[in-house]
C-alpha cells in the first residue's frame, strides 16, 4: 500500500525532475543541429531561474516571472552569440565563461538585490499555476510548464525535421559555406539556434525557481545543464529521444533517495543518475558499432 | 563574336577587392560581358577569377567598384540579391549538402513553404522533376546527393540555377573534375542554355576548352584584367602568353598536348631491373555504408626511378588506396610491400622509415596552421632523425630543430619571415613547399604524392614538378595520384586508371593520351570491343 | 606568437579590470578603496602574498592538468574528480601508512598522482575501448568521485571526534613543511610545473601532443601514435590534477579530507588553461592572477563590503575578454589593413597616366 | 595571556563555514551579531565561507588582518585552523559556536548546544501530531519523518533526540529519516520530503539548513506538516509548519558578548546551552495553535519544563 504510494511518488517526482532537463535539452537540440558546441546551457538555466524569481517577486505575477526567465536566458544567449558568433571566440571557451559568469553573477546579484546569500524565498514570489489535468496521480496536477515542455518537444521535432527553418538549420550545421552560397547566412542560423536554446533554458530556469520550488538558491541549476548536454549527444539531438533520456534521468534521480530506505548510504545513492548516464553512453556506443 | 540579343549583360568597372590582411585579389578590374554570350575568363591560379565572380554573385563584397546588370547599377550584399537579379553561380568546389536529397539541395534557400513554414516537399519535387525533364538532366530527385558521382553532383548545381531561373550562369572551373567525355556532355548542355538566351560566364584552365566554347575571352593576371578579345583566330600559345606574361615552356605541364608531351617528358628510365620499392597485391577494402567495395583486388608496383601515375574520377578508390598505403586504414585483404618488406600490418611510423608522403589535403593532414614552421617541419623527422634529439633523454634539441627548419626554408626557397612564422601566415604555394620539403628530405626509396599541386599557381606547381623529377632521377620511385590529367600525362612513365575501386587500365606514358585515359576513367573501353577489365592489368610482370 | 599572447593577455586583463571598475562604480562602491583592498589583501602584505601563493600552487596544477588535456585534444573535464581521488589517496595513505618521513611524503604524493591518473585513465579506456565520448564520461565520473569520497569521509573514514564529514588527521610524517605560512606545496607545485613544461615543450611526446591539439589529422599522418598519446596525455592530465589534490592534504593547513575540499579549484583550472591558450607558462601567469583575485576578494568584502562573488564575475570577464581579444583582434586589424590597401589601390586609378596601360586590352 | 586586551572591543567578526540566507542557523547567529552592533555600537563584519574549505583559513586570516577584537566562529570543517589561529593570536577573543574546540592555550570559548533536548521537544510535537487523526490531513499510521542535510554527528544527535521525544509520547511511533546530502539545495529537500509524505509520514522535521526550506514547501503543497529548525520558521508556510526546534545561536552569541562587555568573560570555557539555559527550545506560537489542539500544546509546555527541571533526562548522542 505504502509501497505503491512510494512508486507513484517516484514516477511523479521523475516527471518533475525530468522537465527542466527536457526543456534545456530541446533547446540544446537546436544548437546541436546548427553544430554549435553549447555548454552554456547550465549558465543560461541558472540566469533564467534568477531573473524569473526577480520578475515574479517585483511584479507579483508568475507570468511576468516566466517572461523574465525567458528574457534572462535570452540575454545569456545573446552574450554567447556576441562572442562565439560575432567575435568568433571558441564556443567551448565562451560557454565555460558564461557558466562561470552566471554562477558569480546570480550570487552577486542575489546579494545586491535582496541582501541575502544562499537563497531568496518570499511569499511575494508567485509560483507557476498548476494544471489539475485528469491525467491520474502521476501526470496530473503538475505546473503547467511540465505539459508545455511535452508540447514543445513535439513541436521541436516537427520544426527541425519539416520546416524551412529546420532545413536551413541542419544545413548550417552540416555545411555553412553551402548555406551561405544559397543566400542564407549560416551565422544567422547559428545565432538563431543559440537564442532558441537560450529561451528554452530560460524556461527551464523559470520552472526550477517558480515551479519545482518557489525560491532561488545559489547554483540552483546544479548540473542539470550538463545532463541535458549528455542527453543531446546521446540521442544525436532527436527531441523524442531526449524526452526518453530526461525521463530516465528523473527516475534515477528520485530513485537515488528512496534507495536510502534500503540501507544504501545517501552519498552513494546520489551517484545513481550519473552512473546511469554512463551506462546509457556504453549501450549507445554498442548500438553505434553494429 | 555572337550577336544574340537576349539575356542581360554584365558590366563590372574598376572593382577592387583586398582579402584580409593584404591580398590584393582584384586590382581595379573592368570587365564587360555582352548579353547572351558565352564569356570565358582564364588566368593562372590566384589571378582573381573566382574572386571576381564571388563579387558578382554577392558572396564577397568588393571594396570599390561598380556593377551593372542589364544596364542597371546593382550592389549585392548577398547571393540572394544576386539571384533575384538573375545571376547564379556554380562554384569551383561544389556547394551541396551531402546528406540532403537532390530536391532538398535544389530548393535550399528558396523553399516553397506553407504559411506555417513547412516545406512543401511534393510541390518542390514536382517542380524540380519538371526542370529535369525539360533539360534532360537524368537525375533522381530523391537520391541522396552524397551518393552521386561528381558529374551528377555538378548537374545538381546547374539544376539549382535553373530552378531559380537565372539568366546569367557563372561556371567556375566546372570541367576541372570532369573527364573529357563528361566535359563534352556539359558543353552540349551549356550551348543549349545559351541558345535559350542565357548569358554564361565560363572559367577554366584548359585553353582548348575555352577556345572551343567561348564567344569572348578575358584573360586575368595577378588580380588585373590583361585583355578581353573575341574568340577569333587565337591559339593556345597566345592565351598562355597573355596569362603568364611571358612565353610558356611549361605549358605542356598545364596543357597536356601530346605533341609537346613526348618532347617534354624526360627519357624513359632504364628497363626496371631495379627491385620494386612498392608492391601492392590484391588489395581489397569495403566501407560500412557503401555498397560496392571501395578497393577491389588492386595490384600495382612502383620501381625505383619511375613515376607511376594514378588517374581516376574522384571517388573511385584512389583516396582509399593512398590511405591503405600510408597506413591510415587497414585493408580487408591483400598485402603491401615496401622495398621488399611486408608492411601490411605495420604502424604508420614504421612505414615512414620506408616512404614519405605528400598528403592530398594541406589543412587536414599536411600541417598545423597555427604552429610554427619549426614544429611543422620536424614532423616524423622528430623520431627518425637522430640529430634532432639528444642522445640520452627523449628531449628534442630546439636549436637543432630550428637549424633543420632554416635549412629546409632555404633549400626549397620558401618565402617566410622565418622559422617562427606560423604556417598559416604563408601563402598556399609556400605552405605546400614546406610540406613537400619536409617529406622530400626523408631519405627513402618511395615517394607518395597525392595531388601535390592542387590549387597551386603555375610557379609553385612548376617548382614542385621539378622536385618530383629530381627525385626520379635520384632513382626513387614515385606514386603520383592526381585529378589533373595533364599533370599525369606530362610527368608519368606509367599511368594506372582506377574505376570503381579496381585498376581499370594501365598505359605506358608514351601511349597515353587525354582521350583514351579519359575513356578508361569513365569505365568505357579504350576502343570498341575492349572492356576496361580486358585492359592489361599487368603490374607484376 | 609570444608577443601576441602577451599583448592579448595584457589588453584583456586591463579591459576586464576596467569593466569590473565600472560595475563597482555603478553599484556605488568606493572604487579605489575596493581595488586597494583587493590587492593589499592579496599581495601587499607578507601573509597576503603567502596565501595568494598557496592558492596559486593549487590553481597552477589544476590549470596545467587542463592545459595538457585540451592542448592535446582530449577534452578532460574530469579534474574535479581526479583532484578528489588524489586527495583521498593522500589522506588514506597518510592515515594508514606509517613510514619514515623521508619515504612517507614521496609515497603519499606519488600515490595521489597515481590515483588521479587512474581516474582519468578510466575515461581514456572507455574512449579507446568503447568509443565513449571522454567529454561526458569525465564529467559523469566527477559526480561518482564526489559521491564515493563523501561516503568514505562520512562513513568508514569519519573522524570520531568530528562534527561534520571529515577524516582523521594524517600522520605528521605526511605533512609538507610550512615556512612562515608558505606551504611546501608551493615548492612541489613549482617543480611539477617545471617538469610538465619540459615534457610539454621539449619532449617528443609533448611535441606530438601539441600537434594533436592543433591538428590530429596531421599528427596521425606524421606517424604519431595518436591512440597511445591520447592515453598518456589523459594519464598525465589526471596525474597532475590528482597531485593537486594530494598537495591540498599534505601541504594544506588541515591535513585531512574535509567535505568540499575540492572547492572550485578544478573549474578555475579549466578557465586558466583556456585563457593561457594551453601554454604552460601562460598557465602559471594566470594561476597567480586568479589566485590574487580570489584572495583579495575577501579583503574587499571586509573593507568596502563588496560581495566576494565579485571575484567570480571578474574572472569570467577576464576569460571572455582575453580570449575574445586574442581571437578577434587579429580579424579586426586584418580587416582594417585590407580596407586601407583597397582605398590606396582604388585611388591609384584616379591618378592620371597610372591606370591607362593597365586597363588597355592587351594586344 | 587571556584577558590581556582589557580595552573594550571595537571590531567584532562573525565567521561562518556556510552562508547567510538559510533562514535558520546562520541567520539566527547574524541576528545576535546585529543586536551587538546596535547595542554596543561596535563595528561588525560577517565572513561567509559558503562551505568552501578553500576560504576557511583566508576567512580567519582576513579577520586577523582586519584587526577584529572578538571573533565568533561557526567552525564546522575547520576546527583545526581555529585552534592554530587561537594559539597564534591569544589576545583576541575567539568564541566557537556549536562545536567544542580546545586549543592548547585554552583560549577558545565554546558555545555548545544540546541539540538532543530541542530535538526531543520536536519529536514530542511530531508524535502528538501524527497520533491525533482529528487534525486535518493526518493519517492513521504512526509514522514521522526527518530530512537531514549531511549524515553527520550533529544531525545524528538531532535524530537521536527526535526519536526519544517521539517514543516518549508513543513507543510505537516509527521515525524515517532521509539525508539530502546537501545543505543548500531546496530542490532535493523537497524531493526528500515528498518521498517521506508518500510513505505516509504526516510530519517531517527538517534539519537541513537551506535544503530544509524545500521541505517546508513540500509540506504546504502536500497539505501535510513540517517542523522548522534553528530559527522560528513557523511563519514561512503558515498552517503547515507546526513548530520550530529553536537553536538560539543569536541569543547565545549576544549572551557571550555581554560577558565580554562587562568583563565577566572567562576564556576557554565550554558553555552548554540546553533548554534550561534557553539555548534550545520550541517555537510555540499562534501558528502552532492553529494546528495542534490546546491540550497537545499544553503537553509540550509541560515536557519543556520537565526537561529544564531535569525531571526528564534526554540522553546525549555519543
Ligand atoms: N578567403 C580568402 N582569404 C584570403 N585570400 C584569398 C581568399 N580567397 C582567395 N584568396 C586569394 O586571392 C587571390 C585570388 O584568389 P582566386 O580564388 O580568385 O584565384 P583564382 O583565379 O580563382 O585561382 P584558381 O584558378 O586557383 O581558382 C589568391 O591569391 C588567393 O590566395
Ligand atoms: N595565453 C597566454 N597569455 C599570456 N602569456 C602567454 C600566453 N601564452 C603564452 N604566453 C607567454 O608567451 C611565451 C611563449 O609562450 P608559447 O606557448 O608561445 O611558447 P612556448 O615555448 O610554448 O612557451 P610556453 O608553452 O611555456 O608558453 C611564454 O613566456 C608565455 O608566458
Ligand atoms: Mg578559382
Ligand atoms: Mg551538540
Amino acid at each position: 500500500m505504502a509501497a505503491t504510494d512510494l512508486a507513484i511518488e517516484l514516477l511523479r517526482a521523475s516527471v518533475l525532475a525530468a522537465t527542466p532537463v527536457l526543456l534545456a535539452a530541446v533547446g540544446g537540440a537546436y544548437t546541436y543541429f546548427a553544430n554549435v558546441f553549447n555548454i552554456a546551457m547550465e549558465g543560461m538555466m541558472l540566469i533564467g531561474a534568477f531573473t524569473a524569481v526577480v520578475g515574479s517577486y517585483f511584479a507579483r505575477s508568475w507570468a511576468v516571472g516566466l517572461a523574465a526567465g525567458v528574457a534572462g536566458g535570452l540575454v545569456a544567449a545573446a552574450l554567447f552569440v556576441l562572442f562565439a558568433v560575432a567575435l568568433r571566440t571558441d564556443e567551448f571557451v565562451t560557454g565555460t565563461a558564461i557558466n562561470m559568469l552566471a554562477l558569480g553573477g546570480t550570487t552577486y546579484a542575489l546579494r545586491q538585490m535582496f541582501g541575502v546569500r544562499g537563497a531568496f524565498m518570499s511569499s511575494q514570489i508567485r509560483a507557476l499555476p498548476r494544471w489539475d489535468l485528469p491525467f491520474g496521480p502521476v501526470l496530473g496536477g503538475h505546473p503547467f510548464l511540465v505539459y508545455m515542455a511535452l508540447v514543445l518537444t513535439l513541436l521541436a521535432e516537427w520544426h527541425i525535421r519539416r520546416t524551412r527553418f529546420g532545413m536551413r538549420l541542419r544545413a548550417a550545421g552540416e555545411d555553412p559555406k553551402t548555406l551561405d552560397a544559397a543566400g542564407v547566412s549560416s551565422s544567422a542560423m547559428k545565432a538563431w539556434s543559440i537564442m532558441i536554446s537560450g529561451a528554452l533554458c530560460g524556461l527551464a530556469g523559470a520552472y526550477l525557481s517558480l515551479g519545482y520550488v518557489r525560491l532561488f538558491s545559489e547554483n540552483m541549476s546544479n548540473g542539470r545543464g550538463w545532463i541535458s548536454l549528455a542527453a543531446i549527444i546521446l540521442t544525436r539531438g532527436r527531441p523524442l529521444g531526449i524526452l526518453v533520456m530526461s525521463l530516465a534521468f528523473g527516475l534515477f534521480d528520485g530513485m537515488g533517495m528512496s534507495l536510502q530506505g534500503a540501507g544504501i548510504p545517501a552519498q552513494l545513492t546520489q551517484m545513481l543518475p550519473y552512473v546511469a548516464t554512463l551506462a546509457a553512453l556504453r549501450i549507445y556506443s554498442l548500438r553505434q558499432k553494429l | 563574336m555572337s550577336t544574340k540579343i537576349s539575356g542581360p549583360g554584365v558590366r563590372m568597372s574598376s572593382v577592387v577587392k583586398v582579402y584580409p590582411p593584404d591580398v590584393l585579389a582584384l586590382d581595379n578590374v573592368d570587365i564587360c560581358i555582352s548579353p547572351g554570350s558565352i564569356h570565358s575568363i582564364i588566368g593562372e591560379n590566384g589571378a582573381g577569377k573566382s574572386t571576381l565572380m564571388k563579387v558578382l554573385y554577392g558572396i564577397t563584397q568588393a571594396n570599390a567598384g561598380h556593377i551593372e546588370v542589364g544596364g542597371k547599377p546593382v550592389r549585392f550584399a548577398s547571393p540572394r540579391q544576386a539571384v533575384r537579379a538573375g545571376i547564379g553561380m556554380v562554384h569551383q568546389e561544389l556547394m551541396l549538402i551531402p546528406s540532403y536529397t537532390v530536391w532538398e539541395n535544389v530548393v535550399l534557400g528558396a523553399e516553397p513553404v506553407t504559411y506555417l513554414g513547412r516545406v512543401k516537399g511534393e510541390a518542390a519535387l514536382a517542380r524540380v522533376g519538371e526542370i529535369i525533364e525539360r533539360w534532360g538532366l537524368k537525375l533522381d530527385c530523391s537520391a541522396i546527393v552524397g551518393d552521386l558521382s561528381i558529374s551528377a553532383q555538378q548537374k545538381v548545381e546547374i539544376l539549382k540555377l535553373l530552378y531559380r531561373d537565372v539568366q546569367v550562369l557563372i561556371m567556375d572551373e566546372p570541367t576541372a573534375v570532369l573527364t573529357p567525355q563528361e566535359t563534352a556532355e556539359l558543353f552540349v548542355r551549356l550551348r543549349a542554355l545559351n541558345s535559350d538566351g542565357r548569358t554564361i560566364i565560363f572559367i577554366s584552365h584548359r585553353l582548348s576548352e575555352v577556345l572551343d566554347i567561348s564567344d569572348e575571352i578575358t584573360v586575368m593576371r595577378r588580380g588585373r584584367r590583361v585583355m578581353t578579345t573575341p574568340n577569333r583566330g587565337l591559339s593556345r600559345a597566345d592565351l598562355a602568353r597573355a596569362m603568364v606574361g611571358r612565353d610558356v615552356v611549361f605549358s605542356a605541364v598545364r596543357e597536356g598536348d601530346a605533341a609537346l608531351d613526348s618532347s617534354q617528358r624526360p627519357p624513359q628510365p632504364s628497363p626496371p631491373t631495379v627491385p620494386p620499392c612498392l608492391e601492392v597485391r590484391g588489395l581489397s577494402m569495403t566501407v560500412r555504408g557503401r555498397g560496392r567495395p571501395v578497393l577491389d583486388d588492386v595490384s600495382l608496383e612502383v620501381r625505383g626511378g619511375e613515376i607511376v601515375g594514378i588517374a581516376g574520377v574522384e571517388g573511385n578508390g584512389q583516396f582509399e588506396l593512398v590511405q591503405a598505403i600510408t597506413g591510415a586504414v587497414k585493408p580487408d585483404s591483400g598485402s603491401i610491400l615496401m622495398s621488399g618488406q611486408d608492411v601490411t600490418g605495420a604502424s604508420v611510423m614504421s612505414r615512414r622509415r620506408l616512404m614519405c608522403s605528400v598528403p592530398q589535403d594541406r589543412k587536414l593532414a599536411g600541417g598545423a596552421g597555427a604552429m610554427s614552421l619549426v614544429d611543422n617541419s620536424i614532423m616524423t623527422h622528430h623520431r627518425l632523425r637522430p640529430s634532432l634529439s639528444s642522445k640520452l633523454t627523449p628531449l628534442l634539441l630546439p636549436r637543432a630543430c630550428r637549424d633543420f627548419c632554416a635549412r629546409l626554408i632555404a633549400e626549397y626557397s620558401v618565402v617566410a619571415s622565418g622559422p617562427d612564422a606560423a604556417l598559416s601566415q604563408l601563402s598556399g604555394g609556400n605552405q605546400q613547399k614546406v610540406i613537400v620539403g619536409r617529406e622530400f628530405s626523408h631519405d627513402v626509396d618511395l615517394v607518395l604524392l597525392d595531388n601535390p599541386t592542387r590549387g597551386l599557381d603555375v610557379g609553385s606547381s612548376e617548382f614542385i614538378h621539378a622536385q618530383i623529377l629530381k627525385k626520379r632521377s635520384e632513382g626513387k620511385g614515385c606514386l603520383l595520384v592526381s585529378a589533373d590529367l595533364d599533370e599525369l600525362l606530362s610527368l608519368c612513365d606509367r599511368i594506372i586508371v582506377m574505376y570503381e575501386g579496381r585498376v581499370a587500365a594501365e598505359f605506358a606514358g608514351s601511349e597515353a593520351d587525354r582521350d583514351s585515359v579519359g575513356r578508361a576513367m569513365l569505365g568505357l573501353g579504350p576502343g570498341p570491343g575492349r572492356g576496361p577489365e580486358s585492359e592489361g592489368v599487368t603490374s607484376g610482370r | 606568437m609570444r608577443k601576441q599572447h602577451a599583448v592579448s593577455a595584457a589588453a584583456g586583463v586591463a579591459v576586464s579590470l576596467l569593466a569590473g571598475l565600472a560595475i563597482l562604480a555603478i553599484q556605488g562602491y568606493p572604487v579605489w578603496q575596493s581595488y586597494a583592498a583587493l590587492f593589499s589583501y592579496s599581495l601587499f602584505s607578507q601573509f597576503a602574498l603567502v596565501s595568494t601563493l598557496n592558492k596559486a600552487s593549487t590553481l597552477v596544477l589544476t590549470g596545467a592538468s587542463a592545459a595538457v588535456g585540451f592542448g592535446s585534444n582530449c577534452v578532460n573535464l574530469g579534474q574535479p574528480g581526479q583532484f578528489l581521488l588524489g586527495a583521498m589517496a593522500a589522506t588514506a595513505l597518510g592515515i594508514f601508512l606509517d613510514l619514515p618521513s623521508w619515504a612517507m611524503l614521496p609515497t603519499v604524493i606519488v600515490a595521489a598522482a597515481v590515483a588521479g591518473a587512474v581516474w582519468s585513465g578510466l575515461a581514456a579506456f572507455m574512449r579507446l575501448r568503447w568509443k565513449m565520448n571522454e567529454f561526458i564520461t569525465t564529467l559523469m565520473l566527477n559526480f561518482v568521485a564526489d559521491g564515493v569520497t563523501l561516503w568514505l569521509i562520512s562513513g568508514p573514514m569519519l573522524d570520531r571526534k568530528a562534527y561534520s564529514p571529515m577524516t582523521a588527521m594524517t600522520n605528521p610524517g605526511a605533512w609538507l613543511g610550512m615556512w612562515n605560512g608558505l606551504s611546501g606545496a608551493v615548492a612541489v607545485a613549482a617543480a611539477a610545473l617545471a617538469a610538465v613544461w619540459v615534457i610539454w615543450n621539449r619532449s617528443k611526446f609533448g611535441y606530438e601532443c601539441r600537434v594533436m591539439g592543433h591538428n590530429p589529422g596531421f599528427a596521425a599522418a606524421g606517424g604519431c601514435g595518436v591512440a597511445r598519446n591520447f592515453t598518456w596525455a589523459m594519464l598525465l592530465s589526471g596525474a597532475i590534477a590528482g597531485l593537486a589534490g594530494g598537495l591540498m592534504v599534505t601541504g594544506g593547513m588541515q591535513h585531512r579530507f574535509v567535505k568540499g575540499i575540492g572547492a572550485n579549484y578544478a573549474w578555475d583550472g579549466v578557465m586558466i588553461a583556456i585563457v593561457a591558450g594551453n601554454s604552460m607558462s601562460g598557465t602559471a601567469l594566470y594561476a597567480l592572477f586568479f589566485a590574487a583575485l580570489q584572495t583579495g576578494a575577501m579583503g574587499m568584502e571586509l573593507e568596502t563590503a563588496v560581495p566576494s562573488e565579485f571575484a567570480l564575475v571578474l574572472q569570467a570577464i577576464v576569460v571572455l575578454f582575453v580570449v575574445a581579444s586574442r581571437e578577434s583582434t587579429r580579424l579586426i586589424l586584418a580587416g582594417l589593413a585590407a580596407k586601407l590597401k583597397a582605398r590606396r589601390a582604388a585611388r591609384m586609378l584616379e591618378a592620371p597616366g597610372e591606370g591607362g596601360g593597365r586597363h588597355g586590352s592587351g594586344d | 595571556m587571556p584577558g590581556a586586551a582589557a580595552a573594550s572591543p571595537q571590531k567584532v567578526a562573525y565567521i561562518i563555514n556556510g552562508g547567510l540566507g538559510d533562514l535558520s542557523f546562520y541567520d539566527s547567529g547574524q541576528a545576535g551579531i546585529d543586536r551587538i552592533a546596535k547595542e554596543f555600537g561596535v563595528q561588525t563584519r560577517t565572513i561567509e565561507c559558503g562551505f568552501d574549505p578553500a576560504r576557511y583559513s583566508q576567512a580567519l586570516q582576513a579577520a586577523v588582518q582586519w584587526n577584529a577584537d572578538v571573533v565568533f566562529v561557526i567552525s564546522y570543517g575547520f576546527e583545526d585552523l581555529l585552534m592554530q589561529y587561537a594559539d597564534q593570536y591569544p589576545n583576541k577573543r575567539w568564541i566557537n559556536v556549536d562545536t567544542v574546540v580546545e586549543n592548547s592555550r585554552r583560549t577558545i570559548t565554546n558555545v555548545d548546544f544540546i541539540e538532543e533536548e530541542g530535538a526531543f521537544m520536536a519529536g514530542a510535537a511530531a508524535a502528538l501530531l501524527t497520533t491525533d487523526t482529528t487534525i486535518k490531513g493526518v493519517n492513521s499510521d504512526k509514522i514521522i519523518g526527518a530530512v537531514g542535510g549531511d549524515d553527520d554527528p550533529v544531525i545524528r544527535a538531532f535524530l537521536y533526540g527526535y526519536e526519544q521525544g517521539a517514543k516518549y509520547i508513543d513507543p510505537k511511533i516509527e521515525v524515517r529519516a532521509v539525508f539530502a546530502g546537501t545543505w543548500d539545495d531546496p530542490v532535493r529537500g523537497k524531493q526528500a520530503a515528498n518521498q517521506l509524505y508518500s510513505q505516509r509520514a504526516d510530519v517531517v522535521f527538517q534539519i537541513a539548513s537551506l535544503t530544509g526550506s524545500g521541505v517546508l514547501e513540500a509540506a504546504a503543497e502536500a497539505g501535510k506538516y513540517a517542523i522548522g529548525v534553528d530559527s522560528n520558521q513557523n511563519g514561512l508556510q503558515p498552517g503547515h509548519v507546526v513548530t520550530s526546534c529553536l537553536k538560539n545561536v543569536g541569543d547565545a552569541i549576544y549572551g557571550v558578548y555581554r560577558t565580554i562587555a562587562n568583563n565577566t568573560y572567562k576564556p576557554g570555557e565550554v558553555l552548554e546551552y540546553g533548554i534550561r539555559q534557553g539555548g534550545m527550545g520550541l517555537a510555540i506560537d499562534d501558528y502552532t495553535r492553529q494546528i495542534l489542539p490546546a491540550r497537545s500544546v499544553q503537553r509540550l509546555v509541560e515536557i519543556q519544563s520537565k526537561i529544564s527541571s531535569g525531571a526528564i533526562t534526554v540522553k546525549r548522542y555519543q
